[in-house]
């Protein structure tokens, strides 16, 4: 079966984001596909590379990283929503003139039609939030 | 499966308090784009996403509840409304933005797009839905 | 004397409610966001507000009533501040508790 | 059918009513993050969730529980689901929604 | 002004769905270093916080609960929790952690730092403080 | 009168850092002094020089930027906080091995114990957040 996901909450600020990594994780191990992650309203700060948690805590944007190399992920996180919180590639920075970019490998800024087209070519779309 | 799958956006949270709101219409609007049929949800404190006479310059912050009575352009004509949320908040309908859109089947009459419902149809309306989107 | 902040819509969540059951005699509760709903006449929780309001001051941020388009919606007795009166009812108490 | 996911706290949030007032007979709801407070024996609310569950499922998150220390203060006739299980309930119901 | 001031810490959120009441026990650690009068607050959801047999494994997220049990080495020795907040969820103070300090004026004897209040006296106790930081 | 402002949440997502402005400008124009302000949580966000909010809208962090130089603002950012998050400076970027930074003008990075010093030295303390 096809999921999508949809993640609203940035990382360790809110349960979010570790629940929907767990769901998609499981249902991987389940052998069921994931179309995309969708990265959405402060969703989208679980896409900076900059995060330098306690050593004794999880990583949540290397762990989303890591699970993407490993099952070929299609990480996308809004551009509307990463222009108004901070989140860049190197292209965006670049077009908003900005100096530097965080975006984490694995993730990939593109347009809302994604979320839809998810909602629309997968047999479940499930999201996470506050 | 079918090309065109029944979306239902529930909109459960107060505008300018927190973004869910205003994001949640962006959705809405890019989403018209792909021919899907979509339905909109008001309750709880969605209820008031859509209130009358909203003035945001003493926030500095953006008025975004002009763009509801645009959606009937966007072929989003369906907005349902929950009874028990106006009740609970003291509200009737007369405190709603209107939002209308031109039938094309009756000569582009200009019909209320809202659509009064209550707990048990909203059960039964949200069973009826291929994609759900919350916020 | 204290100030409390309210900032969530009492349909929403709790707070509200918390902050009216621990506010002592004679302290000021603001009404300030989504908490401004809470200023909202015939409401449900409206007859509670207005029976708080023996006990304690209630005041409610103008700017966020009007953005939600309930200035003229507003329980008889809550009085309207701006975010002047805002900094003034926090200079008048002497301590401020935010109900997030 | 549907499955609902409820993520919050019913003391704190109006997210478990709603979703109480809305789901249809039949329909399943799974108490996950904060919202397995829902499934705690003896609270306030536990008398409104055991009335539901003749109509609809109610299953909770057992990580969930297990973090907050309430696994075995769970009401009987609740189900306790793994991670694995909520992509099973997932599956099962032709939708899901958020009551977030 | 006093140096010494009188800080309330008012924990209202459950631990886990959201980080509030780890970073709230970040700033309690920090502060006890100031030589303040301390006290902390537990009341609503925020009891859970203080809730015996947490396991976090599951979640994959640390369990930091351990650490209240150690404030009272920090001379943080009064916990204040609310009963109308423990009724409400069907809790009794043995659903909750031991938490403890040793009373150097009473020959070091182990004493509990919980101390349970009703709504009526969490009022007077904020109107006490100088300074409340709410989470 | 002297005060201490604290923001526990990042720009758009919720209103509290609106808020937080608009009370820090009365107070200033009232004659009071703002000790300092204090991102905590999630608020640390907002002193990230990465955002590009849509034309039409405010732009949260700017305002802070300018309100600071301004009046000469203290405005801090937790750094626990700010790690966990992706906030970082360019020292702070070096020490954590990180590529690039992003904090915007008029913030500095410190520890909890400023928010404390905070709440001693000021007559109010006025929190802000969700």
């Amino acid at each position: 079966m096809k999921f999508t996901i949809q993640v609203n909450e940035g990382p360790y600020q809110h349960q979010s984001s570790d629940t929907a990594y767990q769901f998609t994780r499981a249902a991987l191990e389940a052998g069921h596909e994931i179309f995309r992650v969708f990265f959405y309203h402060d969703g989208v700060n679980n896409a900076t590379r900059l995060t330098t948690p306690p050593q004794d805590d999880r990583n949540v944007v290397t762990r989303w990283s890591e699970l993407a190399e490993k099952h070929n992920l299609d990480l996308v996180v809004c551009v509307a929503a990463a222009q108004r919180r901070g989140i860049a590639d190197a292209d965006e920075s670049k077009r908003n003139g900005k100096d530097a970019d965080n975006l984490a490998p694995g993730f990939r800024i593109s347009g809302l039609g994604q979320l839809i087209e998810g909602g629309i070519q997968s047999d479940r779309l499930v999201v996470f939030g506050d | 499966m079918s090309d065109t799958k029944k979306f239902l956006y529930v909109n459960r949270k107060a505008p300018y308090g927190t973004i869910y709101a205003l994001e949640s219409l962006e959705v809405v609007l890019i989403g018209a784009a792909f021919e899907q049929d979509v339905q909109l949800l008001f309750m709880d404190d969605g209820v008031f996403q859509i209130a009358k006479g909203q003035d945001t310059k003493g926030i500095e912050n953006k008025n975004f509840s002009p763009t509801y009575t645009a959606l009937g352009d966007y072929e989003i004509t369906k907005m349902y409304v929950s009874q028990e949320s106006l009740d609970e908040r003291g509200l009737t309908i007369d405190d709603l933005m209107p939002l209308t859109y031109e039938d094309e089947d009756d000569d582009w009459a200009e019909k209320s797009s809202i659509i009064v419902v209550n707990n048990a149809e909203i059960a039964a309306l949200m069973e009826e839905q291929d994609v759900v989107l919350s916020f | 004397m204290m100030l409390h902040t309210v900032n969530k819509s009492p349909f929403e969540k709790n707070s509200l409610n918390s902050c009216l059951n621990c506010a002592a005699e004679g302290s000021t509760i603001l009404l300030i966001e989504d908490g401004v709903y809470g200023a909202l006449k015939g409401s449900s929780i409206a007859d509670k507000v207005q029976a708080a309001m023996g006990k304690v001051t209630v005041c409610a941020l103008g700017p966020d009533l009007a953005a939600r388009g309930i200035a003229d919606k507003v329980i008889d007795g809550i009085k309207v501040v701006d975010y002047a009166g805002f900094v003034a009812l926090s200079v008048e108490n002497d301590k401020v508790q935010a109900w997030l």
